[in-house]
């Protein structure tokens, strides 16, 4: 039980995706411009990441390694995880279109994401079995969603404010999410 | 290699399968987006903002083909609402252009009410052999009129401002302690 | 700027002004700030000047480069008061270059770049202790034992400037390590802290601050007076200090209760370290806190949970740095949330249903 | 009685103690008079009169069309407050922070100060409630605390809603102004007079004359005057700005918020301030007209700070050469009081029914501040009688986001200046919230503008599709006609070929 919580709080905090391990950038940068957008991704990737992230360890522990297929590994993932993104989107598309129109090239893109890709291959690389790979994915997923959230209100205000012309838009806020990550360092060591 | 080719053909068959059947069931006919938007676009069908018509546009809209400033006769609220909706970025000082209306110069107009049958808002006034006016306040720019007349002597032509009075005086934005170089160039690109 | 512009009411106005809060700000870190630097001596005191003088220099740069006007802003005192708390938030005898850069990072990264002032997201101070804490641990956890002014070990004016702008620190003897440091030695070779020589003990030197560590981390007293001063002429509310130290004291007892061993009893934690510099002029910073008394009520008491954390688990002996920044970045997800109620609206915000009377109109 | 509180105020320096102790004067006959035909919230009245002719004390020399018609409509009627000749009717400068012109009529006075024919005097008990009420319009009453809602319009709450309460406003918030507690401690018997006139016509059962604590004197004035009345009672408010507002002293009385966007009425509550239950008096009691009111002159700037009785029209320069003139050069003239009222620079403006109070101001009074940015402290926060979050909306109303802003709860500020007065960065957020209102006002009318044009257009379509379907059953009709034309033709051709 309390290894289970520790990945999940090594994920959420200490090894935050974006902050810590600097994976998924693209969507993170792109979508957090408001808090209905940044939440939609956020469930949206947390939904891909977990999914994958067990799809891909049930694919590595019965198929690929059975077969001696390991050299397929890259190509398998990415083809589960674009499976799952596509069906993710033809989801929301249904659920929720203005959630669809609001995340628009980003929700293909989070096939590309490669927080997606990096959390299914850490949890090979750390052999975690079936439960903790669920866990890491999903708990890499809540931090991301995390932080997206708490970017999103710092960029609503960053719009409002009278940012020197120069360092308007992505500028700043890749200044603020240096800062944030700078922040996040405090949690180094809180779980080994 | 077989196994390699059979395994990832199999995998990809059948992720294939589960997408088209999540298509199938999942399936969207009609864009409800597009709906909605039409639903806020003014309606009248002027054809101003290049599309042949509200439907139309409201597609383009939905499809994110074109601008949420397209409609002149919507003005800054209507693109302020649609980017709302649509939730993008606007520069309103792009929709800063005058707002135009149709002006029928009296001495060309012989009167053949051709431009009264086009106006989508009735908005011109006038009876056959008779000189032709438009009613400022209910045109919507679209210059339907322009292409039927005759004679050439509709122009569209910005607002006069109305004059200033007591009642409709708004207060001024008070000026911001530190203009700071970004508020400046904003500034210029508005005049 | 231009007066005449303003033609609307109110033609009144409180005592109030910028540069009066400033003022008050400074005058309660006065007698704590006055005391530290007797405790470090010249070189402390050299580097308050220097941290001090720069951020004004890189606060006039900005300033100018931005195009806006100069000497107001400049004479608003928060630049002098950024600079101070900077100072107050490093090693007393750090190297000129680290003050320096310490009023460069906190000026032009921590608040010109968000616009100026009133404009950041995170505390200027701590954007500077954080980043130059991580890029140069060394000379930033360099703490030795006071050496007040005109002592015998204490350097005079001409060392003190060989120290700061030489790196003539020849006096390893006088180095130390923090309690809070100690605490973290001991972690990490797994003993338990009540072995450390009389820790606890030392906490009414603590309060008086003549024990190893920073600027701000000396005299925890005289900040709390400075702290009661700005509650007493309302420049702070009293939710933000509050609820870090009602945060930080119930978890820190809880813990100690449950593992004395590894935990340090709550008042170490609430009296060592930057706490009560944080408590009372570092977290209560207007600008990144949230506007809201609930908001404030909950931003407290998560900067006072986070430090205990980070202090108690993570790699880093001192976390209140670190636990403000985290906050400062959740504020406008606080404020976005909370919301007062508006006159003659539902908490939803939909305007009250009237309680017309029955059977109206006649 | 039990009292409630209400969110935000402030506790300005009030400085009533400059002119509360002098008793109302009178002013000498100034030698012009201009009347602006809009004092009031509305319609604007329309010049009756023509240049030259003469007119008497109360004679009607403004009136709307359709105010002429009924009394529904919301405008008053304005009066000549002398007797004279009228010199001019044209666009003048007014007394309005913008100075653009507004329509007046300028009036000589001929020093004679003769009434004209007057409507006879009405016995409130005798009346019919719309007797009154027309009499109140005609009047040309309008809201006295400086709101200048038309009264009568006011008093047409009583149709649609059943009334529980009078509330007569003598909360006098605003600092300086000691206008209504001079009027109450020296006819508190015509105002209460007044009230219960109003009291007939609203047809309820009690009515709370609020006073602020501190104007003990008053409140002492109005009890002895209410005594005999059934169901009046005069109730102390805490001396808090803005106690005047109506919706926080029903607030404050009831503990009831009136909603967002509605009028006190729909909590069954008509607020009216004692200036205009004693102008009722006048109306009813002798038929006189609004031609006059008391102005309360003071300000640091000024010699001599009073309480005058004014005639409507008369120029704030005459008025302060009453006052014995400037003590020294004034830093902010101002109309009304300090927190919510208009500055002006022009003294040649004229009194009107809205103006409470003549404020000469030094610069120690005013303090005025350098605007700088928001440092976020807050401190408008709890200022806000509203529950608002002034910073928000200032940076919102800053760029330009006023959708945002409205949804934010611009439309609930009540302008009162209380967040700019705390403001540690002197912004002029009252002017931001002023402009941000008038931007949303121009936004909805847009979208009017564009409901209409819609309205229009959809209007063509269904009668040209109704025109289409016209001609084509005309069409069908007349190919019908012809084919059994056709048809009959053919049988009456097959007959013949049958014959």
């Amino acid at each position: 039980m309390e290894q289970y919580l520790l990945i999940l709080l090594s994920t959420v905090l200490v090894n935050n995706v974006v902050l810590v391990k600097f994976l998924g950038l693209c969507p993170f940068m792109g979508v957090s411009n408001r808090f209905a957008g940044a939440i939609g991704m956020g469930l949206a990737t947390t939904f891909v990441l977990t999914l994958s992230a067990a799809l891909s360890w049930l694919l590595e522990t019965y198929f690929l390694r059975p077969l001696g297929l390991d050299f397929l590994r890259l190509v398998t993932f990415i083809l589960v995880i674009a499976a799952i993104v596509q069906f993710t989107e033809i989801a929301i598309r249904r659920i929720s279109p203005i959630l669809y129109q609001v995340l628009g090239v980003y929700l293909p893109l989070i096939t590309t994401n490669c927080a997606v890709l990096g959390v299914a291959l850490l949890n090979l690389n750390q052999g975690h079995n079936f439960t903790q790979s669920l866990l890491y994915g999903f708990g890499s997923a809540i931090g991301f969603t995390l932080v997206m959230v708490m970017f999103a209100g710092i960029r609503e205000r960053l719009e409002l404010n009278d940012v020197p012309l120069a360092f308007k838009g992505a500028p700043i806020g890749f200044i603020t999410a240096g800062m944030l990550s700078m922040a996040f360092m405090g949690f180094s060591g809180l779980v080994k | 290699m077989l196994i390699a080719v059979g395994a990832l053909a199999a995998l990809g068959l059948l992720l294939g399968v589960i997408l088209s059947m999540a298509a199938r069931f999942l399936s969207v006919e009609t864009d409800p987006l597009a709906d909605e938007l039409e639903q806020m676009l003014p309606n009248l069908q002027c054809g101003q903002c290049g599309f042949v018509g509200c439907r139309p546009a409201a597609e383009a809209l939905s499809a994110g083909e074109t601008d949420v400033t397209l409609c002149p006769p919507g003005g800054v609220a209507l693109a302020a609402k649609l980017a709302e909706k649509l939730h993008v970025e606007i520069d309103l000082s792009q929709m800063d252009h005058e707002p135009l209306v149709a002006f029928v110069h009296e001495e060309n107009c012989i009167g053949c009410t051709k431009c009264i049958l086009v106006c989508p808002t009735d908005c011109i006034i006038g009876a056959p052999k008779k000189l032709h006016t438009v009613i400022v306040s209910a045109c919507v720019g679209g210059a339907a009129c322009l292409e039927v007349c005759p004679t050439d002597c509709i122009e569209m032509v910005p607002v006069t401002v109305k004059e200033e009075s007591v009642q409709s005086w708004n207060w001024p934005k008070p000026r911001s302690p530190q203009s700071t170089s970004s508020e400046l160039a904003t500034r210029s690109v508005d005049r | 700027m231009n007066r005449a512009k303003i033609i609307s009411a109110p033609f009144m106005h409180s005592i109030d002004s910028v540069p009066r809060t400033m003022l008050l700000v400074m005058l309660a870190l006065a007698p704590a700030t006055a005391f530290s630097l007797y405790q470090f001596g010249w070189p402390a005191i050299i580097l308050f000047f220097i941290i001090i003088g720069s951020s004004l220099l890189f606060e006039a740069l900005s300033l100018l480069l931005a195009r806006k006007p100069v000497t107001p802003f400049l004479l608003d005192g928060s630049a002098v008061l950024t600079g101070w708390l900077v100072a107050m938030a490093l090693p007393p005898w750090a190297p000129w270059w680290i003050g320096v850069l310490g009023g460069f990072i906190a000026i032009v990264f921590g608040k010109h770049i968000y616009g100026g002032l009133g404009q950041n997201i995170f505390n200027p101070a701590m954007v500077a202790r954080i980043a130059l804490l991580i890029s140069f641990p060394l000379e930033m956890t360099f703490f030795m034992q006071p050496q007040p002014l005109f002592a015998e070990q204490s350097p005079n004016f001409s060392q003190a400037l060989d120290i700061i702008f030489m790196g003539g620190i020849d006096i390893d003897a006088l180095t130390s390590a923090s309690i809070l440091t100690q605490i973290k030695i001991l972690h990490f070779d797994g003993q338990s802290i009540g072995g450390a020589n009389g820790l606890v003990s030392d906490l009414p030197t603590a309060m008086l601050g003549v024990l190893p560590g920073g600027m701000g981390e000396a005299s925890a007293l005289l900040l709390v007076l400075g702290g009661v001063f700005l509650l007493a002429v309302r420049i702070i509310s009293w939710h933000t200090p509050f609820a870090m130290f009602a945060s930080m004291a119930l978890i820190a007892s809880i813990a100690h209760f449950f593992n004395p061993a590894y935990h340090p009893g709550m008042l170490t934690h609430l009296f060592s370290g930057g706490f009560v510099l944080g408590a009372f002029f570092i977290a209560t910073d207007y600008v990144t806190q949230p506007v809201s008394n609930t908001g404030r009520l909950i931003f407290g008491a998560g900067v006072g949970a986070l430090t205990f954390f980070i202090r108690a688990y993570s790699i880093f002996p001192e976390g209140v740095g670190f636990a403000i920044l985290l906050m400062n970045a959740m504020t406008p997800f606080i404020d976005h949330y909370i919301k007062p109620r508006i006159f003659g609206r539902s908490k939803s915000g939909e305007p009250l249903t009237g309680q017309l009377p029955q059977g109206g109109g006649k | 009685m039990k009292l409630f509180n209400v969110p935000g105020g402030v506790h300005p320096k009030d400085h009533k103690e400059l002119s509360a102790d002098r008793a109302i004067q009178a002013v000498p006959m100034p030698v012009e008079l201009s009347l602006p035909m809009h004092q009031h919230i509305g319609i604007a009245a329309k010049p009756m009169v023509q240049v030259g002719e003469l007119v008497t004390k109360g004679q009607l020399i403004g009136m709307c069309t359709r105010g002429a018609a009924s009394n529904n409509g919301i405008t008053a009627p304005v009066h000549a407050p002398t007797s004279g000749r009228i010199t001019n009717i044209a666009m003048q400068r007014s007394p309005h922070p913008s100075g653009l012109p507004e329509m007046m009529v300028t009036l000589e006075p001929d020093g004679a100060d003769a009434w004209g024919e007057l409507p006879a005097a009405l016995d409130p008990a005798s009346s019919s409630v719309s007797e009154l009420v027309e009499r109140i319009h005609r009047s040309g009453i309008v809201g006295m605390g400086g709101a200048m809602f038309p009264t009568a319009a006011k008093l047409d709450a009583r149709n649609n809603v059943d009334l529980l309460s009078l509330i007569i406003n003598g909360a006098e918030c605003e600092p300086y102004l000691t206008a209504d507690d001079r009027l109450m401690r020296e006819r508190a018997r015509n105002i209460v007079d007044g009230i219960s006139i109003l009291q007939r016509i609203l047809n309820v059962p009690n009515v709370i004359i609020a006073i602020e604590d501190r104007r003990v004197q008053a409140a002492d004035a109005m009890s002895d005057a209410t005594g005999a009345h059934k169901g009046m009672s005069v109730v102390l408010v805490p001396t808090l700005y803005p106690m005047g507002s109506e919706k926080h002293l029903i607030k404050v009385l009831t503990g009831e918020e009136v909603p967002s966007g509605a009028l006190p009425s729909a909590l069954g509550l008509v607020v009216n301030n004692v200036g205009t239950a004693y102008a009722i008096h006048e109306a009813v009691r002798y038929g006189q007209p609004l031609v006059s009111r008391i102005v309360t002159v003071s300000g640091g700037a000024i010699k001599h700070p009073g309480n005058y009785h004014v005639l409507l029209g008369t120029k704030v320069s005459h008025l302060v050469e009453t006052c014995g003139g400037f003590s020294q050069p004034p830093e902010q003239m101002l109309i009304g009081g300090p927190m919510m009222g208009l500055s002006f620079s022009d003294l040649e403006v004229p009194i009107t029914k809205g103006t409470n109070g003549i404020l000469a101001l030094t610069k120690s009074e005013v303090k005025p501040g350098t605007h700088r940015p928001c440092i976020r402290c807050g401190a408008c926060i709890p200022a806000c009688p509203s529950s608002l979050e002034p910073q928000d909306l200032f940076v919102l109303v800053r760029n330009e986001k006023i959708e945002p802003a409205l949804d934010a709860g611009l439309a609930d500020c009540i302008l009162c200046g209380a967040c700019s007065y705390v403001c540690p960065s002197h912004i002029p957020l009252v002017q931001f919230f002023n402009y941000g209102k008038g931007q949303a006002l121009e936004m909805r009318n847009e979208v009017m503008r564009a409901a209409r044009l819609k309205r229009l257009s959809d209007e063509r379509l269904v009668r040209s599709e109704e025109k289409a379907r016209q001609k084509k059953a005309k069409q069908d009709a007349r190919k019908k006609a012809i084919a059994d034309r056709k048809k009959a033709h053919e049988q009456k051709y097959e007959g013949e070929v049958k014959a």
